[in-house]
């Protein structure tokens, strides 16, 4: 079910494991990116925390909006454009369409990130993360399992997109932090209870 | 890690009050914010907004000031700018004739300043901007992010700034920055890795007798890993690598810039310097400018880059010899 | 040893040549020496010469041209330059009116400048020179060579030089030179030792976690070794021993060099000068004048030094914003 | 006995012997000062050799200056001077007296050393090493165990003077560099057959 309640708790959830997981996401980034990845999230996850712990939000949209912003604007790096235009975009989605479901969030969520960073699904990105996500929700099924299989599977992908890309083959046998990022995100949602499939 | 510093997570906002109050009469911090802007009066020129990530002092700030940029924005380390940021440097370099980005190719970067540019729209400012991709290190192909940006920059800085200086427009500083970008073309190599301090650690592992060439400025992998080897040999490597690209011959008129990484003495730039020379001059390429020294950094990282500019129109010479007021030129 | 160079013996050599090749404009080589020196008119002003041990680049070449120094000579790393060399420095910087000479406070420098002003005296040249001493580091006893010359040198050279500028002679020079050089206190701290390109390995041993305080410009010891501390307390430490020394009060007024050593980023750099400046705002000090960056440097020691110099006379703020054209300054 | 014959071999022995220990005379000095000295010497010691190769002398003096000419013109730093300083003060004794002996040559030549660099005895400089040997070559008691006496007593000395001065009690220890390479020069001298006491 998604309410601005349970939206609330998933992004305090996400933000927790953020700066929990800092210096593990931000090793996975040194060692096929420049090793910030986790201090970037860890910046907005701070940021958000107190955003959501200062404000009342009337509606879905005003919130993911929020939560967008922050994101743009704590982040950096890649990173930062990209969960903000998912959250941007499903903002943007969510007052086009007050009945849209979860899926039909996501969804405009994952077209935000294209749109904003032109990855397309194998470029080992956070996309890899998103797409088969999005599926599953549409579908109903799923689980931690297909979560956690999908940041797995970018581990013998090659980056073809964002920093990862200039070392070539040898990003192969690596997992792209951005997707692992992504399945906390993910986790978190399933734990809070916005999926509840 | 052994640095001077306070809190890893403080360094860029303290790093910014230590340049702000170094250098009071050229520069001030916009409130509340990391962008730095000139203090030299306005007249009516096209702002030249550039930044990026912090760690590549004296870039962006230290090219602050009459005649070069009108603003920079610092990112954490390593890490671009935001889109609020940028737009505020936008909006502190605005004297009504619009403001030009000067954005080096990365992913992030990209976004970013895109974003920034389409919330400067929303106000009515107008906002061009160029990529600087001289790092020919990477191979410009469908399968990576493209070629990076780095110490070619700082030149574009200059020339660019030089023009707005002179009363350039907004069309005419994009044609000439599309123009000049795909003349710059460099090339680097490092002896050590960067610790980006919010890190703690070296961003990569080389052994104490290798080197790597093509090494990006944030870390990114270069072409090849060798042994260590004389000054020479590094130099007829970058050449080499620089002649593939430009195919050049004999009384083609060029800008040189040798920079250091920010751990390497400027005893060996010079020494590096001679060896280069050497090997252009037996090409007689014609180098009618020549700069040495720190200028894009990567943080702690021994190593240095070569820049050559192809000097297609004898205007760039005039606009890369003309002054300017910045902490760094 | 991980550096760009060739042949260790030749890195002088080199480095000038690669020096003189990147700033033709600038300067020259005096043929068959190591000493560099202006290339801009000759007008009857007094000559400055300084000079020394090479490996503290910018210093003293860098600051060679208009406005600064007639001529630096470059000894050999780290070991001062010979009378012969010396001697050719003032011969090409005599311009009818004499040559002043701005000496480090180190035994063989002061030795082989002496013979050189007494060389130069047999060819009718008249020669006078003040000899730097700014390091606190060090106690004046008679127990020791005295306070050694470190980065407070770079701003003797610039107010004598604005001074020469302005047409002062000789006789005004000593003056000045003799009431500023009392007036300039610095200290420093050291987090790596310097290697000497022809020694091969560093020139004193430091722990991973260590700090030297006090340490000179050739590795000479501080006056005490701690564990790595936050840029705070190093400032702390050092502003402690300056103000002991100058035993300021409220109000007065000052000029600051924050020195990097070679191996330290501008970041680091820039984060110390601000926690300088609180400690320096909490005594309610007159900056008027700040510089930071690598203007005295040990090869590629991480570290960096703090200069005060008590500005006495309203004329040496003039002198120090006064414009010159040199490399580095 | 004194010609220009065997201070000429006394010279290229000094040469070889510098070159030789070029190493350990910078060892030694990066124990206490700045590394320098057995490279500063190896560069006087190679333009000695050639100096001397290239050319004849006719007087004693023109040698004694020559010598001295190339060491302030090659060494540079502290030693540099004095051993100049020091080889120009017995090319001027000499010619006021041709008939000085060897201890009033060497007595001129560590008053040279003495007016150029201000060391008195004690101070752990090559000064304690020119003293004991300049004594016994006047009372005709030099051997080579004289001249290594002298200068392991540099060992428990305290530097007073040059850059091992900073170093304050710390210098006890350590042998002089000067005083090392000063007792080179002496027992070359004896191989040379300079000394014949
Ligand atoms: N074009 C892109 N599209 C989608 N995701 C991308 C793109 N570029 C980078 N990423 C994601 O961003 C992550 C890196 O983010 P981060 O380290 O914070 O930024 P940066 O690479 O600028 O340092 C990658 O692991 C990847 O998942
Ligand atoms: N004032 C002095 N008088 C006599 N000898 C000195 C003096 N200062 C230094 N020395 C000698 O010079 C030696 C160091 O020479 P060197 O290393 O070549 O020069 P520098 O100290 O300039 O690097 C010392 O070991 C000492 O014997
Ligand atoms: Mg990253
Ligand atoms: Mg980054
Ligand atoms: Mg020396
Ligand atoms: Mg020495």
């Amino acid at each position: 079910m998604l309410s601005i309640e349970n939206v609330n708790t998933w992004m305090n959830l996400f933000s927790e494991q953020l700066l929990e997981k800092k210096t593990y996401l931000s090793e996975l980034d040194t060692a096929i990116g420049d090793g910030d990845h986790g201090n970037n999230l860890a910046r907005g996850a701070a940021a958000l925390k107190e955003k959501l712990a200062d404000n009342e939000y009337e509606t879905l949209t005003d919130l993911l909006k929020d939560i967008g912003m922050v994101f743009v604007s704590k982040i950096g790096g890649a990173s930062g454009p990209l969960y903000g235009s998912a959250f941007i975009s499903m903002a943007k989605a969510s007052k086009e369409n007050e009945e849209l479901d979860l899926a039909g969030l996501l969804e405009a969520g994952l077209d935000g990130i294209q749109k904003r960073g032109k990855a397309v699904a194998g470029e080992k990105t956070m996309v890899d993360e998103w797409i088969p996500v999005v599926d599953a929700v549409k579908e109903n099924s799923l689980t931690p399992e297909v979560i956690e299989e999908a940041v797995a599977k970018t581990e013998q992908m090659k980056a073809t997109k964002g920093r990862a890309s200039y070392l070539g083959d040898r990003s192969i046998g690596h997992l792209d932090p951005g997707a692992m990022s992504s399945s906390y995100l993910f986790k978190t949602m399933i734990e809070a209870g916005v999926y509840d499939g | 890690m052994k640095k001077i510093i306070n809190e890893p997570s403080a360094v860029v906002d303290e790093m910014i009050k230590g340049m702000v109050f170094a250098y009071d009469g050229l520069i001030e911090r916009l409130p509340e914010t990391n962008v730095i802007h000139r203090t030299h009066s306005h007249n009516g020129k096209v702002g030249l907004v550039s930044g990026g990530g912090s760690g590549h002092e004296p870039s962006h700030a230290g090219f602050v000031g009459k005649g070069m940029l009108s603003a920079a924005v610092c990112g954490e380390v390593f890490t671009s700018p935001t889109p609020d940021q940028i737009l505020e440097a936008i909006k502190v370099s605005d004297e009504g004739n619009g403001v030009f980005m000067i954005v080096k190719n990365y992913s992030g970067d990209i976004m970013n300043f895109e974003m920034a540019k389409d919330l400067a729209d929303m106000e009515d400012i107008s906002v061009d901007f160029v990529v600087v991709d001289d790092d020919i290190a990477v191979e410009d192909s469908t399968y990576t992010a493209g070629k990076r940006g780095i110490a070619g920059t700082v030149l574009v800085h200059k020339i660019l700034g030089a023009a707005a200086e002179e009363g350039a427009s907004l069309t005419e500083i994009k044609t000439l920055a599309d123009k000049l970008v795909p003349a710059i073309k460099s090339i680097g190599v490092a002896l050590t890795p960067a610790t980006n301090p919010e890190v703690g650690k070296p961003g990569f592992d080389i052994g104490d007798d290798e080197i790597e060439f093509g090494v990006g400025i944030h870390g990114e992998p270069g072409y090849r890993r060798e042994k260590l080897q004389p000054s020479k040999d590094l130099a007829a490597e970058l050449v080499h690598q620089l002649k593939k690209e430009f195919q050049w011959s004999a009384d083609e008129e060029y800008a040189l810039l040798i920079n250091g990484m920010g751990a390497t003495p400027l005893m060996e730039q010079f020494v590096f310097t001679n060896d280069v020379h050497q090997l252009l001059a037996q090409d007689e390429l014609a180098l009618s400018f020549k700069k040495v020294g720190d200028y894009m950094t990567s943080i702690d990282m021994a190593g240095l880059s070569v820049t050559l500019v192809k000097l297609e129109d004898p205007k760039w010479l005039a606009y890369l010899n003309a002054p300017v007021t910045t902490i760094s030129w």
